[in-house]
């Protein structure tokens, strides 16, 4: 419980620019910040993918506690599509998660209600095909055969190779709430349908128990929820052509092996939440500067620092 | 003459005895199955709890960081939230409970009403937790604060603080009223001073039940739509917040991030069963102590 | 099994023709006066053209078999009976002069002025000092002083004070069920009534607590009018001035109580009295 | 004695002047006296407004809903796909669910609920009875998100380590949860009515001979039947009312199947699933919350009447 | 007031000394032979050093104040008062030379013996049939022919066939009080008992059916042994061939009926029967 204070050795580089931009956030904004103080209050309300939930939570968590104790960030996790629908109506959430880009669709409808959006890329995600530890045979597979077997075309294990147990592939993954989930139906499977009897979940723990406890199980998320399950969980090596490339932090990024299941995730940030209420802003900009920071601990691989920077002016011009 | 016949009859004896006995011993098992899934329910989260509750635990601030966390915001948002349900749902069921027993005229209208109350205590959680989304979160626009998850679970527990409450008024004998009467009080005059005091045990140990019931409601807090990540500790009834039932959901949902965030539900399941069982020991209290005989 | 016998036969008196009610002493004053009542609930006919007068200062007992009607007379006599929904009722009752079946008569002003005291002692679950303290403080006596004096005034009066003048905080359940009856009497003394209608005030008691009740309702005639149910005629006998014997919902006969024990004019009251039914 | 009667008489006026002035000021609460009631009056209309409320509430969204999906599509599909290109909206895969996992619960609950019954009713001593029901009652005290997760992590784990083609997210498992937390509920009211049936007609059947197996059986159970069928009622329709369990430990999959070892939705779990906040007003997967509400409302409002209707019915006289 | 006294005036016996228990008579068979039974109910000592034997094919009525023991006692004898946990015996019972108070000794067994008909009439909530058919079917005897002759047979024994033998399928709810009673008592005679014990079985009705359980009982003599628990003086000594008095836990005196209702021995006996208590 002593977690809100002298905690900050970790972050020096986060904690010494901002309190600068706070002074200024004070003076320029119509906020209550007339002393020329940095404190802030009100709340930031995020909502949308549970993909990129365990990083702007980490990040959320260390703004209250290091940066504007009197800010409630509140985030919650309802999924990249059913967030955008919470994010674009009137009084919306500040923020939507997302581990896949805005639709046309979402960004009419922001058009339609006047909201001003904002992307905000924050890291990239290597999508992770997982299976249960026991599984021993199935330790790298090639894109076409995740396709035919999360389309179902492949029953069983030995329809994949001869070698393999000839027992009936179970698949899971998130449910149609996920950014994740239509990123593999567009991105992965390229339009096909996925399997009538797939598993899918709301939630990622649940998944990660799934696949954990069942020997034939199949199973895609972002690589986060497979970093913090290594012991319950195997990563399968993806052949791209050049052989088998296991997903990690090194070769997650947009040019790297893993590329062609890479993807950004991002946050939307709600502009014209951001010119009314200070806290918003303020946020957003505590994001940009610390994404990078955190992203490892949480799964992520960073994007390039530039890309960050940029975003962190363009912020800052709104003030 | 005779149908019965002595000899069968004597030697059938035995067998029936032994089903008797067998069975016995059936019904006495089925009886200690529950108490068995108790145990080891009991069992699992106190073992998984070990060590992991204490001072800064029960005090401090959610974290990421699971040997830092604590859930004193939990806490704060059952503890106000329970501010909200126990006066709204004891006012408005004792009051209920009164007008129903005592003014209402018996006829259509009063069975509407009771038969109403009956279905409403039928009626599923998850339910009450549409409408106080509708009502209290959008069409009020309180958004999910305290007070509208707090008159939410205040509909879901008020037709059995209700029933609780008839009972126990109806228990109260018509002598006392009828020597209350006798002395030239009135109607309220009695009601006030002999029939609630009287029943006031009953009321209360139907009312602590209740409000046990809430405190474990998980349901119509996700459709509120409580987040999953709030730090702020709430300060009152108008503010945001997160409840025992909520931070136990989602720390078990998030066991797969940080696997000890299952010991942290288990510590948190522990001190909401110890909040229950304090809640029960005094409402078994009140039923043994205060409850008259008359 | 001659034993078995002796009673049926051993009536002494002659049956006289039914005579409807004796008509009230002349020189006493009257506070009820009965005309032509009828009370019904629901369908249940339980009281049939009553007609009777009450006097001032004196013991009225009322006796009759199970279910003839006493308590409903009773209770018509404050109103009581309102109390329960299906009730109908017609005629005329008088309180000293006052309609007392009119609605304008208030029933709180009513009670207060006419006390009951029920057949099981039932104080209410206060303290022995909250419960004769009720009555006055919800007429609206909130001065600790006077309260004080109140119910050491009616605690006395219904004979009690002394055994229980150390202990009025304690709870009135502790008392013994002749104390709490006579804690019952003192309650409603407290509110100073001028009348006190008793229903089987002593059928929950011992013997003992019996007597002690009989001599308080000897002592409290010098100041109010008693009415009092009851079931033992022994007990009617004793403590009684006059005596009404009712029957299924009907006064057969009232009249001073020697003469309903010893010349009842109907041969109903004889019956009864002798035991034949009831 | 006499000395105590003269005292008396001379305080008397004091207190009963004191009485008729209070009265002149009683005005006041002669206005409680008419106001009480009528406040209290309303208190009670807000349960019938809890009531309207749920219904407005959810039939002008199901409307709503109905008017993009039309009802028979609704109530006969065996497809539920609502976020989806080409969304379905079949309601029977979580009506399904729902009936499945009731069923399961009762399978659990019904027996040994009713064998507690009839231990505590007619085996066990007072001293015996009097510890043991508030412990089982405990049961019914348990959140049931904790419930849920003993589900998940517990039950299913031991189910499959006996049962290996269960899934780690089933029906069952939830089901056999749900079940033994509705026990204390049908075991207590069971036990009411069966405890509620007049000793003399047990001591009727004893004296015959009769062991108390028989007795139990043939005279005390038929006398309380109306009370046990409506405690398994209310039972159902609290198991059809479950959330958390399902939710937890059942999964979100929306089979349309019978196998118990696989993962089904019921129709709270896809509430829970579908609301997780405030979800978006105006879309079809909002308005589907409603109508799948409105029928949950529905299935449990039918079952309350009729364990009203049952207790009433079927009351035997004794 | 003279009528009150009569009663308390009219024993014509003399008081002869206390005498415990009058021997059996010689030329009948005992069924029951209770010697120096104490019994408890937790603290309270309901039965005190009992001897008294109970003969075959007669009727023995047990009589005495309230609360003197007599249900208790009769509960005794089928050990039904074992249904009360805090019971405790001493002493012995011997069924025809059996000691019931074994626990070897099977109560189901015992009570198929000795049949019980209670005070409130207490038919199963089910058809008039099946009432009758519950015992034999309990003791395994499924023949729906036998069953039928059963239920015939135990109808007529107790009087009560022509009433219902057009409505054996209709609830037994739907008879009267005396019917009641009378199907309980065919529901006993069902299972061929040797003894019929009766706890006040006409307490609860009418005179008419009153008459029609005596005479019954008269004419169940001749095949049973009864025994029969009555507050009802005139019943013990119209129907009954020997009489127990029992008092406050104890026999006073037993002997034939005439005896003890013309020539008791024992003056409390006296007090009882010319009813100066209880
Ligand atoms: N609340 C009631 N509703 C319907 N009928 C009633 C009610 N109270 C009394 N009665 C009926 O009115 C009749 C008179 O009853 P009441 O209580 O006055 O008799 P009672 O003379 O006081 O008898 P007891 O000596 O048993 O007290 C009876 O037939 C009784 O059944
Ligand atoms: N279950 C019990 N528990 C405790 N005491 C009991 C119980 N049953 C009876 N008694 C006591 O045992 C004594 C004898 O009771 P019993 O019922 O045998 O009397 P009885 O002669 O049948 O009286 P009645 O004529 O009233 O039926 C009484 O003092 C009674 O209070
Ligand atoms: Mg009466
Ligand atoms: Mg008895
Ligand atoms: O939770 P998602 O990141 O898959 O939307």
């Amino acid at each position: 419980g002593n977690n809100n204070d002298e905690d900050n050795s970790d972050d020096d580089k986060g904690s010494e620019e901002t309190p600068a931009e706070n002074a200024d956030n004070g003076t320029d904004t119509e906020s209550e910040g007339d002393e020329g103080s940095n404190e802030l209050e009100g709340s930031v309300v995020i909502d949308g993918s549970g993909t990129v939930y365990p990083l702007m939570s980490e990040i959320a968590l260390e703004y209250m506690t290091n940066e504007q104790p009197n800010v409630s960030v509140e985030v919650s996790r309802a999924g990249t599509s059913a967030g955008f629908e919470k994010f674009l109506q009137e009084n919306g959430t500040d923020f939507n998660d997302a581990s896949r880009y805005i639709k046309d669709e979402e960004k009419a409808k922001a058009e339609e209600l006047g909201i001003e959006v904002l992307e905000m890329k924050v890291a990239l995600d290597g999508l992770t095909i997982v299976v249960n530890p026991e599984n021993d045979f199935a330790t790298e597979l090639t894109p076409d055969q995740v396709i035919s077997i999360f389309t179902g075309e492949y029953v069983n294990w030995s329809d994949v190779n001869p070698d393999w147990p000839n027992e009936k592939i179970q698949t899971y993954g998130p449910n149609e709430n996920h950014g994740t989930y239509e990123f593999f139906y567009e991105t992965i499977l390229e339009e096909q349908d996925l399997a009538s009897d797939i598993n899918l979940q709301q939630e990622y723990s649940t998944l990660v128990t799934l696949v954990s406890e069942d020997v034939n199980a199949i199973g895609f998320f972002g690589f986060g929820y497979y970093d913090s399950n290594k012991d319950n969980l195997n990563a399968v090596s993806i052949d791209f052509g050049d052989g088998p490339v296991a997903p990690s932090l090194d070769t997650i990024a947009e040019d790297g092996d893993y590329a062609d299941y890479t993807r950004p995730v991002f946050t939307y940030l709600n502009v014209n939440n951001a010119k009314e209420k200070a806290q918003v802003l303020d946020y957003a900009i505590y994001v940009m500067e610390n994404n990078n920071r955190l992203a490892g601990k949480t799964g992520f691989a960073p994007i390039p620092d530039e890309e960050a920077q940029a975003l962190v002016d363009q912020l800052k011009e709104l003030q | 003459m005779k149908y019965m016949d002595a000899d069968k009859v004597s030697k059938r004896m035995g067998p029936r005895i032994l089903k008797n006995n067998l069975l016995k011993g059936l019904f006495l098992l089925a009886t200690l199955f529950g108490l068995l899934v108790l145990a080891i329910l009991i069992y699992r989260v106190v073992v998984d709890s070990v060590g992991w509750i204490d001072w800064d635990f029960l005090t401090g601030k959610l974290s990421t960081d699971a040997e830092r966390a604590g859930i004193m915001g939990a806490i704060l948002g059952t503890v106000w939230m329970m501010a909200v349900v126990a006066p709204v749902t004891l006012i408005l069921g004792i009051g209920t409970a009164i007008y129903l027993e005592l003014y209402a005229r018996k006829g259509r209208f009063q069975s509407i009403i009771q038969t109403n109350i009956a279905n409403l205590a039928g009626v599923p959680s998850i339910v009450y937790g549409i409408l106080g989304l509708t009502i209290f979160v959008r069409a009020m626009e309180m958004g999910n604060i305290v007070l509208a998850g707090g008159l939410t679970l205040s509909l879901l527990i008020l037709p059995i603080v209700i029933v609780a409450a008839q009972e126990a008024i109806r228990a109260v004998p018509g002598y006392l009223s009828e020597a209350s009467y006798g002395m030239g009080a009135t109607k309220w005059q009695t009601i006030k001073n002999v029939i609630l005091p009287a029943a006031l045990p009953g009321i209360l140990t139907g009312a602590i039940l209740a409000l046990s019931r809430a405190i474990g409601e998980t349901a119509p807090l996700t459709v509120i739509g409580i987040p999953a990540l709030i730090l702020p500790f709430p300060g009152g009834i108008f503010d945001k917040f997160t409840a025992l039932p909520m931070q136990i959901y989602y720390w078990t949902l998030d066991s797969s991030l940080v696997a000890e965030y299952a010991n942290l539900a288990a510590a948190t399941i522990v001190v909401l069963l110890l909040l229950l069982f304090v809640l029960n020991s005094a409402a078994i209290f009140i039923r043994n102590k205060f409850q008259q005989r008359f | 099994m001659s034993l078995l016998t002796v009673k049926e036969n051993s009536s002494m008196l002659n049956n006289s023709e039914t005579v409807a009610v004796s008509p009230s002493l002349a020189n006493k004053n009257v506070v009820f006066d009965t005309k032509e009542l009828n009370l019904w609930y629901g369908e249940t006919h339980a009281l049939k053209d009553i007609n009777l007068t009450i006097n001032e200062k004196e013991v009225t007992a009322i006796i009759g078999p199970s279910g003839c009607g006493k308590s409903t007379y009773l209770k018509t006599l404050n109103r009581m009976v309102e109390l329960v929904p299906t009730v109908r009722t017609t005629g005329e009752i008088n309180y000293k002069g006052r309609s007392i079946l009119d609605k304008s008569f208030k029933v709180e002003d009513l009670r207060t002025h006419v006390g009951m005291v029920f057949q099981k002692p039932n104080p209410f679950p206060k303290s022995i000092y909250d419960n004769i303290a009720y009555g006055p403080r919800i007429h609206g006596i909130r001065n600790k002083k006077i309260l004080d004096e109140i119910v050491e005034k009616s605690l006395r009066g219904a004979y009690i004070w002394d055994e229980v003048k150390d202990r009025l905080k304690e709870n009135a359940y502790g008392l013994s069920g002749g104390q709490q009856q006579r804690l019952c009497i003192a309650r409603t003394l407290a509110i100073e009534p001028d009348v006190i209608l008793m229903d089987e005030p002593t059928s929950a008691l011992d013997p003992k607590s019996t007597l002690k009740i009989e001599d308080l309702v000897q002592e409290l005639k010098k100041d109010y009018s008693i009415i009092i149910v009851t079931h033992n005629m022994q007990q009617a006998a004793r403590i009684s001035d006059r005596t009404a014997f009712f029957l299924n919902g009907e006064v057969v006969e009232m009249d001073e109580t020697d003469t309903i024990f010893t010349k009842p004019k109907d041969n109903r009251t004889e019956d009864y009295i002798s035991g034949r039914f009831g | 004695m006499a000395a105590n009667s003269k005292l008396k008489r001379d305080d008397a006026i004091d207190v009963k002047r004191m009485i008729e002035q209070n009265k002149q000021s009683k005005s006041l609460s002669a206005v409680t006296e008419r106001a009480i009631p009528i406040l209290l009056f309303l208190f009670a209309i807000i349960t019938v407004l809890t009531t309207v409320g749920i219904v407005l509430t959810l039939l002008s969204e199901t409307i709503e809903f109905f008017k993009l999906v039309p009802i028979w599509e609704f109530f006969t599909g065996t497809v539920l796909k609502p976020i989806s290109q080409n969304p379905e909206f079949g309601v029977l895969p979580l009506i399904n669910g729902t009936i499945i996992s009731s069923l399961i619960a009762m399978l659990v609950a019904g027996p040994i609920g009713l064998m507690a019954a009839i231990y505590l009713s007619e085996y066990a001593s007072d001293r015996v009875r009097r510890v043991l029901k508030p412990m089982l009652e405990i049961l019914a005290g348990i959140p049931t998100i904790v419930y849920g997760f003993f589900a998940f992590t517990f039950v299913t784990p031991l189910i499959r380590s006996i049962w290996p083609e269960v899934g780690a997210t089933n029906i069952l498992s939830p089901g056999i949860v749900m079940g033994i937390m509705i026990i204390p509920m049908i075991a207590s009211l069971s036990e009411d009515a069966m405890s509620s049936v007049p000793n003399s007609i047990r001591e009727g059947a004893l004296g015959l001979g009769a062991t108390k197996l028989e007795t139990t059986f043939k005279v005390v159970m038929p006398a309380a039947l109306s009370g046990i069928i409506a405690s398994f009622v209310l039972g159902i329709s609290r198991a059809i009312g479950e959330t958390m369990i399902v939710t937890i430990a059942s999964g979100s999959s929306k089979n349309f199947t019978f196998d118990i070892t696989q993962s089904m939705q019921t129709m709270t779990a896809y509430i829970v699933e579908v609301s997780g906040g405030e979800a978006a007003a105006g879309t079809t997967v909002y308005y589907s919350l409603y109508a799948v509400a409105m029928t949950l409302f529905v299935f449990t409002l039918i079952m309350n009447l009729l364990a009203r209707y049952v207790s009433r019915k079927f009351r035997e006289e004794y």
